[in-house]
């Protein structure tokens, strides 16, 4: 069913004031830096939190009214959650947690534990159906808590950070396991996570989550390629500078001036692709018209790449193979420059 | 190069546990040295003392459940939810502990006796009269031993984690099987501890039960009494009785504690 | 701290410039007591500035094995004989105990004797709620030999652990009648009635007293029990309902 | 559309919590209306409940204060330590819960009396008499009393979680540092539990201190050996007694616990 | 200082026995699927569980030997660790978790706090100082733990998945810290992690740990190049093939030919990197020498390109860029023909 929510909630110093509403069937990605409330945004949800104010609606149903004095306990809101800390039962068994959702709405033990075993088997931790969570190592654990969320019927599925504590591979198949999943269900998904690819593979709609505030949303292609904020641009890998449009350059808001292919006026970010960007010691000749002078100031291997981070009047990332970084004699701090072409420039308005 | 075994119990705990230890056992080692084991066999063969201890145990298991079904409720209550006036009733039900036993014998006198309030209605209604009688023993025992029960369950629920139970309500749990399926659980250690508290106080109950209850042999004199009333004529005798008592709660204890603690412990 | 000087046996030392006893004087007395020896206690210290009268009163049972225990008493002065007997028997009285007083039984009822109670005969009445003395404790002996010589099948409902317990039944109205002591009835105040009965005089209930052989001030043990057994003493008592020797 | 609030405290909870409720206050509600309050005045203004009030203060908050001290070391070494025979000696500890208090004090004579086993060696190297001081109130109230905080205590470190103490050690804190610094502030709402559940017991406690200590006013007579007397000869004041000892012990309570409790809370 | 362990603990039916050694300094990557052993081997090390045989030594100095009866408590062991599930101290501020390692080791109050605010600060948590736990975010909850086990000057540093919870921007300005430290630092480090970037960034030595055993080990740059079990050639984005060198083919195990450019003999290990794999819908004609049929089973976009699951004959993974994705139609199910120039597979000894 479909979930439309706008919250308030005080949390410490910080307000989380968050708007979402997500369709039928969907699956909203909600990203942001640690601390942005995104969990917050869960708990208020699941009617763990109550907010200050605001409204929740799922389907025709009012499940927060803050102003109406409405407010339907957790219990009655036919959630699956996944929490960030799994918090499966200690004294019941890997199966009894996950049939615990079914049982508490009227399942019988049999067909309860036959289900759970299904799911068991399906996030790959079937072979542990009779362990204690106290046995469990921290991604089996995450597993059985995802079975525990998705087993039954639940109108709104909640998920915090589902893959976080597995494995590489493990995660590509209960990726592609929760993607099927989430495909022929019906009801809304809200997922925090801090993967761009979960996002991408999973979410059809992305919300950007900062300090309490939606800063971002739309398509996961839509909000990769023109991310909004510093963050948004890291988390996809690209170097995002914010600026002026005036014709065929920006003048960007921290000093100096960038090419770019388009003709542009106002207020624009400008986007720059990290394989774009090329590093030389000494300053080019040639067709590029962006030619800047930086600093390495971090270097990080990224399987055959090393993603070099670059301060100076235009702060860029650079992504360059490992032979170049060694022929460069790179270390933080040497001063290089770094050109990009006005093609490989993305431009749109702020 | 350190090779020693993992340090045990530190000091600074070891000896205070050991005094502890002296204190309460040196004590019984006297009776037990002290005793005049002459006495044993004709006590135990008396049919008098057979029927106090079983009196005194089915009546102390009694109140046990009674204050278990009453009690872990309320201390719920106490710990968890929002009602106003918690600190305030949460004292109250300490208070019992503090009343003379005695006392308390007479306070329920005063509501279940033939003219108490409740009781005055329970005899004209049903032809009921409860002092004197076996039920009696069971509501003394009661009265004085669920606040500690009540107390030490309200101690372990407040230290239990209630995210477990946030995650349970997400799963669908209504607060009341919340409780039974995941916060009971996860307090049975201090459930357990408390049940036990509560078996042995009222196992030793003696004014609130002899006040309330009365004493008659076979319907209302339980152990504390047989022992009380041989110590006015007899205090050898007395001493081997509450060995008796002892040896038999000993014995109840190991058994249970052991069986019900290692099924809570396998459960956390 | 320095307030335990009280009761322990240090405090007890007789030098006091006047002749008469002085210091502190320690007095185990059973419960029932405490009215008229509180009283006594306080005449003998008027009598003598120089000395303090302490008082532990309990049950007769407790204060026999105190003493046996050592505890530092002067005087023993005992509820029934058995307990007097398990000090004498230790060998811890010095000389013969005196009878200081004795106590028969009574009836209690209910102010207005709700239940028509007439005589020891309506003890054999199932309808009634009745209480007794336990007969391990020396009201309850008494009541047996009653019962036998006036021939009643008494069919109580509680055997109680002493005299008081039933008194607080037969106040509260919990039950019809008790048998307990004159004494007990005396001090119970209006909300209790008693009667007497003529089988009442087979079983007297003697309170024996006696100074101990380790007492710390055998000098004011020995002027307190004669204040007792003195004709002011004996006024005390039988005021207080006890029959005197 | 259900538009109502959180549920509240479910049914099956709140019945018995309220028959609970009832079944213990009840009497005292009982004794507070039949209780002669024309009493109150004259006992209030009497110096000696003035001095048992005090002295019953003052030794069970004594009692606690040594049953923390010795019990809560104990209780870890019951919950945490591996040494042998442990069920053993967690029996041991219970047993004397359910010792008839008068036997109790009859135990202690044995060991600290002026011929008991370690009495008699205090007397002859000290001149130290145990028996008939404050000091003997104060070991009978916490012979009769440790034990609840013992196993009220044990219970809870039992339920708590024990990989916190994982990773004090990990941070270089051995077992003593841990159970300071870690493990006691986790438990801290079941040491209180433990520690009220201790001190009502040693504030009622009579049988063995009037066998133990003896009854002498100033000295050894606590609140209930004072009603014990007012018992004997005028039942309504002692009836009054007892209430004030209740009020003062629910005062007591009311002020601490919810000043410890709140923050132990803020510390969870 | 050096470590050297050797262990041997039975963890439900699986027993964990595992060789590790790590230099003065070094960075020891432990990586592996969910279940492994990882955290295990992780409490042995710590003193927290007992191993059923081996040994362990640190330095000069003997932690564990089972065969002489030697177990040295934990708390004796100069540890900072970070665990699975950070594990702070409910009752006690940030600041205090951080500055309680100095304080048991006899630091003073001030200066143990000082100086677990300085680590809060290089951890990005500073604000949060006075907070309890209970009232921190996942990741601010796993920064402080990180700082906590930092702080002071442990012999091992035994670090559990100590980045999982943090923002993809916190994490690199985290990992960079984590770096900076660990360069100085002279102890031995075990890092447990999901994340090759991490042990590519942080690790100068990786191993591999499959069902309680090592499966390979070596530098991060070698064991990425030449992965010997199909859990790391995921890890590291490439398929793995074993089978026989048979000249300039080799025959691989599961069916199948695939042409090399260098003459082998012997058991091989065949690995394909998904970029170099390219797709047609239909038999393509032309110099690749390795074409074979084969089904698409599973599709994960991934910035600008998909990554394919390819079934057949030989098992593959292909990217390729959403716009080449597009136009091939592709699906789950679709059949499609896969192609590698010989000179792009990698081949090395098994
Ligand atoms: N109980 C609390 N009291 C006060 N502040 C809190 C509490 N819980 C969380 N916060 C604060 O609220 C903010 C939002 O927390 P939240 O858990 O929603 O973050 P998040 O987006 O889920 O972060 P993460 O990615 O680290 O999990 C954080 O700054 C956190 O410090
Ligand atoms: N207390 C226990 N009793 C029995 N088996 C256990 C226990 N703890 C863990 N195990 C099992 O031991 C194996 C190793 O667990 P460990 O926690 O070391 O895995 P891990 O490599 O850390 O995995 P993850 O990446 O999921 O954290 C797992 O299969 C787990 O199920
Ligand atoms: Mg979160
Ligand atoms: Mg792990």
């Amino acid at each position: 069913m479909s979930l439309a929510a706008s919250v308030a909630v005080a949390r410490g110093p910080m307000t989380v004031g968050l708007d979402v509403a997500v369709a039928d069937g969907e699956v909203l990605a909600v990203l942001g830096p640690n601390g942005a409330g995104k969990s917050t945004l869960l708990r208020v949800l699941a009617g763990l939190l109550r907010p200050d104010d605001g409204r929740v609606v799922v389907g025709t149903d009012v499940w927060v009214d803050v102003a109406a004095g409405v407010h339907l306990p957790a219990h009655e809101r036919r959630l699956g959650m996944v929490f960030q800390d799994h918090l499966l039962f200690p004294h019941l068994s890997v199966t009894d947690n996950v049939a615990f959702g079914l049982r508490t709405r009227g399942v019988r033990r049999g067909p309860a534990r036959a289900a759970a075993r299904e799911w068991l088997a399906r996030v790959g931790v079937a072979d542990l159906a009779d362990r204690r969570p106290g046995q469990l190592s921290g991604g089996q654990a995450q597993r059985a808590a995802l079975a525990r969320a998705l087993v039954g019927d639940p109108a709104l599925l909640l998920l915090d950070e589902p893959l976080s504590a597995l494995d590489a591979r493990t995660r590509l198949t209960v990726r592609a396991e929760l993607r099927r999943h989430l495909a022929d269900y019906g009801g809304s998904t809200v997922l925090v996570t801090h993967d761009p690819v979960d996002a991408m593979a999973l979410a059809d709609r992305v919300v950007v989550v900062e300090e309490g505030r939606v800063v971002q949303a739309g398509t996961p292609a839509d909000v990769s390629r023109h991310p909004r904020t510093d963050y948004v641009a890291r988390l996809v890998g690209l170097a995002l500078l914010p600026g002026t449009g005036e014709g065929g350059t920006v003048r960007l808001e921290g000093g100096g001036r960038v090419a770019v292919a388009e003709q542009t006026a106002g207020p624009v970010f400008v986007a720059v692709r990290p394989e774009s960007v090329a590093l030389y010691p000494s300053r080019p000749d040639g067709s590029p018209r962006n030619v800047w002078p930086a600093r390495l100031v971090a270097a990080t291997p990224h399987g055959s790449t090393v993603r070099c981070e670059l301060a100076g009047e235009v702060p860029l990332i650079a992504d360059v193979t490992a032979t170049a970084f060694a022929e460069l004699g790179l270390a933080p701090g040497t001063p290089v420059w770094a050109s990009v072409k006005a093609s490989e420039v993305a431009v749109y308005d702020r | 190069m350190r090779g020693r075994r993992e340090a045990g119990v530190p000091a600074p705990l070891l000896v205070p546990a050991l005094l502890a230890v002296a204190f309460l056992v040196l004590p019984l080692l006297g009776l037990l040295v002290r005793a005049p084991w002459s006495e044993l066999w004709p006590q135990l063969s008396s049919p008098a003392v057979g029927q106090a201890l079983r009196l005194s145990l089915v009546s102390a298991t009694a109140a046990t459940l009674v204050s278990v079904v009453l009690g872990v409720p309320l201390a719920w209550v106490l710990a968890r939810s929002r009602i106003r006036g918690r600190s305030v009733l949460r004292a109250l039900v300490t208070v019992p502990l503090v009343l003379p036993p005695v006392v308390g014998g007479v306070a329920l006198f005063l509501v279940l006796g033939r003219q108490g309030l409740v009781g005055a209605w329970l005899d004209e209604a049903f032809g009921l009269t409860i002092p004197f009688t076996t039920t009696a023993v069971v509501i003394a025992e009661t009265f004085v031993a669920m606040p500690f029960l009540v107390i030490s369950v309200e101690g372990a629920l407040r230290a239990a984690d209630a995210r477990f139970e946030d995650a349970a309500a997400t799963l669908g749990a209504d607060r009341w099987t919340t409780f039974r399926r995941v916060t009971l659980p996860l307090v049975a250690p201090g459930v357990a501890a408390g049940a036990v508290l509560c078996w042995a106080r009222a196992l030793g109950e003696f004014g609130a039960t002899i006040t309330f209850a009365g004493n008659f042999p076979g319907t209302t004199q339980t152990m504390p009494l047989a022992v009380y009333l041989a110590l006015q004529r007899d205090p050898q005798a007395a001493v081997v009785l509450s060995l008796v008592l002892l040896a038999v709660s000993l014995a109840t204890l190991l058994l249970l504690r052991d069986r019900w603690l290692s099924r809570a412990g396998a459960a956390a | 701290g320095g307030d335990d000087g009280a009761a322990a046996p240090g405090g007890a030392t007789s030098s006091a410039p006047d002749d008469g006893p002085s210091g502190t004087l320690t007095v185990f007395a059973a419960a029932s007591l405490t009215d008229v020896f509180t009283d006594l206690g306080g005449r003998l210290e008027g009598q003598h500035p120089g000395l303090d009268v302490q008082f532990n009163f309990a049950g007769s049972s407790a204060l026999a094995t105190q003493v046996v225990q050592g505890a530092p008493a002067d005087v023993f002065a005992s509820a029934a004989e058995p307990q007097m007997a398990t000090v004498t028997d230790a060998g811890l009285a010095a000389g013969e105990p005196a009878v200081v007083a004795a106590n028969v039984l009574q009836i209690a009822v209910p102010a207005g004797n709700p239940a028509g109670v007439t005589g020891l005969a309506d003890f054999a009445r199932e309808e009634l709620a009745l209480a007794v003395c336990a007969p391990e404790v020396p009201c309850g002996a008494a009541s047996e030999e009653v019962f036998a010589a006036a021939g009643v099948a008494a069919v109580p409902d509680t055997q109680e652990e002493d005299v008081r317990a039933a008194l607080t039944k037969v106040e509260l109205g919990e039950v019809d009648a008790a048998l307990v002591y004159t004494t007990d009835v005396a001090s119970a105040g209006d909300a209790v009635e008693g009667l007497d009965f003529p089988e009442s005089a087979e079983a007297v209930n003697a309170y024996p007293i006696a100074t101990l052989t380790g007492a710390p001030n055998p000098d004011a043990a020995a002027a307190f029990v004669e204040l007792v057994l003195s004709e002011e003493g004996r006024a005390a008592l039988s005021g207080a309902g006890f029959r005197v020797p």
